[in-house]
């Protein structure tokens, strides 16, 4: 694989998104001092192509499209792993939450559209039935990436165990979880919030 | 007439209590009952938004979890939460919010209430371990659980991040093992009791969650375990449910049964299977505790 | 009418980039009683001291204000210079623009009023100075000397070779610290053992070292020239004098299996021990905790085959006082504990790391003393569970230290080092094993420093891994290191069949309570601070007490050693003289007024407080009135904020001085 | 991190009374450092906490100060063996005086600021003066010095007028 250059200049190092990153996760990018200790412990390590450390290592550069563009931070698993042994207190499980709302309002700008896909249809169940209804969610989820047979296998022997519904009802105050939204929305549209 | 309780708590159980992990529910009510621990389920409870809502939305995160402390706060006594993720949302939500006046003043907005973060946010761990207490615990025990060797398995969100939700010390936990301890099983040493098993990609990334499940199954038969305990439906989900699966994948056998810690506290107070919603589980445990004569 | 005079400093730029010095100039040029007001750029250097000096003389100057840095700083440059031109030193103050203004503030407008003001508030203060004589006090030349390492037993011998009687206090049973410990040393690779040992033969046979081992401090009274210190003596219950150090006690022992400290608990040794064959003195100690005699009343069997008759089960503890004029802190290092946190301290531990479950991850000093030729395996590199001798070994570095989460942020100077050193050793010990380091940097400032660790690597093959480990788990008999290589960008796994943690220096365990019977200061990680980072760096802020080696901050044994020498040479430099001035900051008795109280004698910590009968002519008391002995009072002032009469006064401080700085605000 | 400077149009005046030993070395090592903190405060320098006389913090608080800062060596680490416990103990009483005469006691505060935390000291000062900024001018004392005013001499055109009508 070619890799590109990285032309290092005041213009090319965005530090305006790096402060963002820091205000939404509130914990400090430049205290990293790139032990590694992170992406020694992290569980998905093998799976990404930029290693925890190194996410950082570009968010210090200020070279975030490199990291958006990377599956690294849809990869995360929130295990909080990093974060509880960094001997520097940077907490990048929130960093990685940050980058994660950042490439999120960006739309598209990330190769990983499973991870998303399935972020996006779990928080729109919250919004029309309150709680999380597994079986449908999987079941949108295998149409909308196209993945139709994807874990076919374990739905009759959850549905015999009884672990998956078909009905569910709503909560009886789903107008107010519709208001929280709503709320954030308009929020984020007067920019008082992130 | 029973007797009046001991203890009152509000529940939360999650949305999973309610689908998949049914029988994590029907125990723990099963064995509260038992032990004269009353629980008053929050009504009209949301779902904690779990991993995928602080994500990619921190604040929707916080906003929903204030949501549950506020409804939580009108019942009575501390809250009972049975759900690691539903635990580690809740108890963060209260550590960032106290922490940062921004955060808190846009959650505010966002539930349009004022926060309620005073109040207790309990594992059922911790109910058992120091709110009733290993010795009364022990007390309620009349089946021991004896020769069962059990790998208590915390998975990440049970006592990270540092410092929020203080279950017990961070890397070297023994909550687990003193529950159990106290219903007369045998714990097992073994390394991958805090390893992550992916459950956030369960659903997007299943090849993943079968490469990090299979260490930790490895882990645990290695170790010589009779079976799994868990505190959590995610872990559980990826344990017992995709065990099957991982063992096709990697041609192995482990044949471990996952139960959830209020099944095996559960048993050893003398609750019958069908109380303790056994026959939900993938893995057959019927046949080792009736080796271990526990059925 | 007082003629002030008043110099604002630039201090290069440090002041005059923040503050508008000559508007400072101008505005306080403006207040009653200032004659003269000028800037300079710098007010400390020669032409800036003879500027003042010149003005003094040229505009008849009466009193002084230099605004410049903190008058810790320089105070006593100025009012020495004033002291030249034929004023009393104490006629000059300093006003502290630099580290109280311009900078900490960046707004100039506002730095500037503010440095109007603090040099306003001085200039009202100065007017209300008096003469004050200057107070000469005896000097005693003897010195006492904390702690029996490598820098109080350099300290202890320098000062003695100078013809100085020095007590000596180690709190263990032998002198010879850390480094009796350490197996080999950087970067020379000499046998710490050997070059020690002759030092500490040096002081037990030192005829000017009066050396207390298993000895602590209890009290420490007095000032500069002049302190008293309570000395206590732990019951040995070995005669000192009488034993021979024949040894027939410890092999009689009927208890044998008493982890040794100083083997990191490797070795045994019996409950009647000294704690290295080299010890000095090489007189036994009883523990009494383990000692079957002191538990049951049973056994005596060690004062039975003592020959001399030297064991003494009835020895109590025993406090002895002395007389010194200066007092070397030299109390070293302990390491960091990787698996419990200390109580009541905010340094946490490594649960990750499973040190003291998994018995083959040891840290560093362990591992000297596996490696040392006296150690408890003779020098072979074995391993703690099974004996066997480590094929894949694996060292971590920055254990405790740079570590903000576990509570130390600073770096421990010497890990990146000695790990270098370890590889080697167990290269030459192992031949066919392999070392690893993982590591983030290689700190390797000194001299033959950099070349020793790339010998490490180059010539001795060890493999340095750039990335932090994250677990160490156990699987079989091997452990599971999982790190990472982020020179690589990959997650790295090794199974090791020992691991070496490189644990933080932290200062000895009660540091701080020792800091306080001494009245000397320390930072938030209970090292000593000196009185100036730079140009005092071996010497407290309280006088007399000087600083040597790891107590201050983390130091390696070529440091120590200098430091030592340094605080020896001020010791010296001390005692060079007979008699000692000290500042009239001293409390005095308005006798007319005061009324017999006494207060003022329960707040004083120092007993300055006497009383002093007033009698007539024929001899008939009148009253009894307090009087503060100037030679002992150090000048807190308590007593004066206490008098209800105000009829003590602290000179330098007084009320006058206070109210008329207040009143300028 | 630089903060956006905030323009205020209250900016109160802080005294501090500190220890030569502790507080003001600190305050001292918060400049070697270069860190940063609001100019409200001017330092007055003890050689030990044991010797601030209550009258001092009146005579502060007179003197048109919004805010007192009293401030020596942690307990246990006085370099005079105990003043500041004695301090302590004075204060601890002298701050009901000082809350019976009106004087609202958040604008008083005691702290220990070590000659190490350069930090603390800046934590200090800025909490203080931002506390004492929220609260306003100290207008207790000043009302008695105008009350001190009116018993003397009516000096001013309008007062005269008033006073000859009656």
């Amino acid at each position: 694989m070619k890799k590109k250059k990285m032309i290092i200049s005041q213009e090319t190092m965005d530090v305006d998104f790096v402060r963002k990153v820091e205000a939404l996760s509130g914990t400090s990018v430049r205290r990293c001092f790139q032990c590694g200790k992170c992406s020694a412990g992290c569980p998905m390590g093998t799976f990404m192509e930029h290693p925890p450390n190194r996410v950082v290592r570009l968010l210090q550069l200020g070279q975030w499209q490199r990291v958006l563009a990377g599956r690294s931070i849809w990869y995360c698993a929130s295990c909080e792993t990093c974060s509880t042994r960094c001997p520097n207190k940077v907490h990048l499980a929130s960093i990685m939450d940050a980058l994660r709302k950042l490439s999120w309002d960006a739309e598209g700008a990330s190769k990983e559209s499973y991870v998303q896909l399935a972020n996006k249809l779990f928080l729109q169940n919250i919004r029309t039935y309150g709680r999380q209804y597994e079986m449908r969610l999987a079941a949108v989820f295998n149409v909308k990436s196209g993945q139709f047979l994807k874990d076919l296998m374990l739905g009759p022997k959850l549905f015999a165990k009884g672990k998956l519904k078909v009905f569910h009802s709503k909560n009886k105050n789903m107008s107010e979880i519709e208001k929280i939204f709503t709320r954030i929305e308009e929020m984020r549209k007067k920019g008082e919030a992130l | 007439m029973s007797k009046p309780n001991i203890m009152e708590y509000s529940y939360y159980p999650g949305c999973s209590l309610h689908a998949s992990a049914g029988e994590y529910d029907l125990s723990t009510r099963e064995l509260f009952k038992v032990l004269g621990i009353g629980l008053t389920e929050v009504p009209d409870w949301f779902c904690c938004g779990a991993t995928p809502a602080h994500n990619v939305d921190e604040l929707l995160s916080l906003s929903l979890c204030a949501k549950n402390l506020e409804l939580a706060d009108k019942v009575e006594g501390d809250l009972a939460v049975a759900c690691a993720a539903c635990f580690s949302r809740l108890k963060t939500t209260q550590h960032v919010l106290a922490e940062s006046d921004v955060k808190r003043k846009q959650v505010e907005k966002a539930i349009d209430a004022p926060l309620k973060l005073e109040g207790k946010v309990k594992h059922l761990l911790e109910i058992l371990a120091t709110d009733l207490g290993l010795e009364r615990l022990a007390a309620a025990v009349n089946k021991p659980l004896s020769g069962l060797k059990v790998a208590c398995y915390y998975g990440c969100l049970l006592t990270r991040p540092t410092d929020v939700t203080n279950l017990d010390c961070v890397e070297a936990p023994t909550i687990m093992e003193r529950v159990i301890e106290a219903a007369g099983a045998t714990t097992v040493p073994w390394s991958h009791r805090m390893e992550c098993c992916g459950a956030n990609f369960t659903l997007s990334r299943p090849g993943v969650v079968i490469q990090l499940t299979n260490a930790i199954l490895d882990s645990a038969k290695a170790a010589g375990a009779d079976c799994i305990m868990v505190g959590c439906p995610l872990c559980h989900g990826n344990l017992d449910i995709r065990q099957k699966e991982i063992e096709g994948v990697y041609n192995v056998e482990y044949a471990l049964p996952v139960f959830y810690l209020t099944q095996l506290v559960g048993l050893a107070t003398g609750l019958g299977p069908d109380k303790l919603g056994l026959d939900a589980m993938i893995v057959n445990p019927t046949p080792l505790l009736k080796e271990k004569q526990l059925l | 009418m007082s003629r002030i005079g008043v110099f604002i400093c630039h201090c290069g730029e440090n002041i005059s980039r923040t503050v508008d010095v000559e508007r400072v100039a101008q505005e306080v040029g403006k207040l009653p009683g200032v004659a003269f007001s000028t800037d300079y750029k710098y007010m400390c250097s020669d032409p800036g001291q003879n500027l003042l000096k010149k003005a003094i003389q040229d505009q008849k100057l009466s009193h002084i204000v230099v605004a410049a840095c903190s008058p810790r700083m320089h105070e006593k440059t100025f009012r020495k210079a004033v002291e030249a031109a034929g004023l009393n030193p104490f006629l000059c103050e300093m006003a502290n623009i630099r580290e109280h203004c311009s900078w900490v503030h960046e707004n100039k407008e506002e730095a500037t009023v503010k440095a109007v003001e603090i040099v306003g508030m001085m200039v009202e203060r100065v007017k209300k100075n008096r003469v004050l004589p200057t107070i000469t006090v005896p000097v005693t030349k003897r010195a006492l000397v904390i702690g029996g390492g490598i820098a109080g037993i350099q300290a202890a011998l320098d000062i003695a070779d100078c013809g100085h009687e020095v007590i000596l206090v180690e709190r263990e049973p032998s002198i010879g610290g850390h480094m009796a410990q350490l197996s080999e040393t950087f970067p020379t690779l000499d046998c710490s053992q050997c070059i020690m040992t002759p030092k500490m033969v040096d002081v037990a046979n030192h005829p000017r070292i009066k050396l207390y081992t298993y000895s602590e401090i209890e009290l420490v009274e007095g000032y500069i020239g002049n302190f008293q210190v309570t000395i206590k003596r732990k019951a040995r219950s070995v005669n000192e004098d009488t034993c021979t150090g024949c040894g027939v006690c410890m092999e009689k022992c009927p208890v044998r299996k008493i982890p040794n400290k100083f083997d990191c608990n490797l070795g045994m040794r019996p409950a009647i021990y000294v704690p290295f064959p080299q010890a000095v003195p090489n007189t036994p100690v009883i523990d009494r905790e383990n000692c079957i005699k002191f538990k049951t009343g049973k056994c005596g069997l060690c004062q039975k085959v003592c020959g001399p008759g030297a064991v003494d089960y009835e020895q109590e503890d025993s406090l002895v006082v002395e007389a010194v004029g200066a007092i070397v802190v030299a109390t070293g290092f302990d390491l960091y504990t990787i698996d419990e946190k200390p109580k009541g301290s905010a340094i946490k531990g490594y649960g990750e790391f499973g040190h003291g479950k998994i018995p083959d991850v040891i840290d560093g000093m362990t591992f000297e003393r596996l490696a040392s030729a006296s150690g408890p395996t003779g020098g072979k590199i074995l391993r703690p569970s099974d004996g066997r001798e480590p094929k894949q070994i694996v060292f971590i570095q920055c254990i405790g230290s740079r570590a903000r989460e576990k509570g130390i942020s600073y770096c421990s100077k010497v890990c990146c080092m000695y790990t270098a050193k370890h590889t080697m050793l167990y290269h030459h010990k192992v031949h066919d094993g392999q070392a690893y380091v993982f590591f983030m940097d290689a700190r390797t400032p000194g001299k033959s420093y950099d070349e020793f660790w790339r010998r490490s690597i180059e010539e001795e093959e060890a493999v340095y891994i750039r990335g932090m480990v994250s677990r160490l788990y156990q699987k079989g008999d091997k452990i599971v290191v999982m790190g990472s290589d982020i020179a690589v960008g990959v997650q790295v796994e090794i199974e090791a069949d020992m691991v070496v943690l490189a644990t933080a220096v932290q200062p000895q365990k009660g540091a701080d309570l020792l800091a306080q019977k001494l009245g000397i200061s320390y930072d938030k990680y209970n090292f000593y601070s000196e009185a100036h980072a730079k140009l005092r760096p071996v010497e407290c802020a309280t006088a007399g007490i000087y600083l040597a080696g790891a107590c201050q901050g983390p130091k390696d044994i070529p440091e120590t050693v200098g430091q030592a020498s340094a605080a020896a040479a001020k010791v010296m430099t001390l005692f060079s003289k007979d008699k000692l001035e000290r500042e009239p900051i001293v409390a005095r008795v308005k006798e007319s007024g005061c009324v017999g109280c006494f207060a003022c004698k329960k707040v004083c910590a120092y007993g300055a407080v006497e009383e002093k009968e007033i009698r007539d002519r024929q001899g008939n008391l009148i009253k009894t009135v307090a009087f503060v002995n100037p030679g002992v009072c150090a000048g807190c002032g308590t007593c004066q904020a206490t008098c209800p009469s105000k009829c003590v006064e602290l000179d330098g401080y007084t009320d006058e001085q206070v109210i008329a700085m207040i009143e300028a605000l | 991190m630089h903060s956006e400077k905030q323009k205020h149009t209250f900016e109160p005046k802080i005294i501090a009374f500190v220890c030569t030993w502790c507080t003001y070395a600190g305050a001292d090592l918060a400049g070697t450092s270069r860190m940063q903190y609001p100019s409200n405060v001017r330092v007055l320098k003890f050689p030990c906490t044991g010797r601030i006389d209550p009258v001092f913090i009146l005579k502060a608080f007179q003197q048109g100060a919004d805010g007192v800062l009293v401030s020596g060596c942690h307990p246990g680490d006085c370099h005079y063996i105990a003043g500041n416990f004695h301090a302590r103990r004075r204060f601890a009483v002298f701050r009901k005086l000082l809350e019976f005469v009106g004087v609202d006691l958040n604008r008083l505060q005691f702290s220990w600021v070590s000659a190490a935390e350069g930090g603390k000291w800046v934590e200090v000062v800025t909490d203080l003066t931002e506390k004492v900024r929220a609260m306003g001018p100290m207008t207790e004392f000043k009302e008695l010095a105008m009350e001190e005013q009116w018993s003397g001499a009516i000096d001013t055109p309008e007062l005269k007028e008033a006073y000859n009508q009656i």
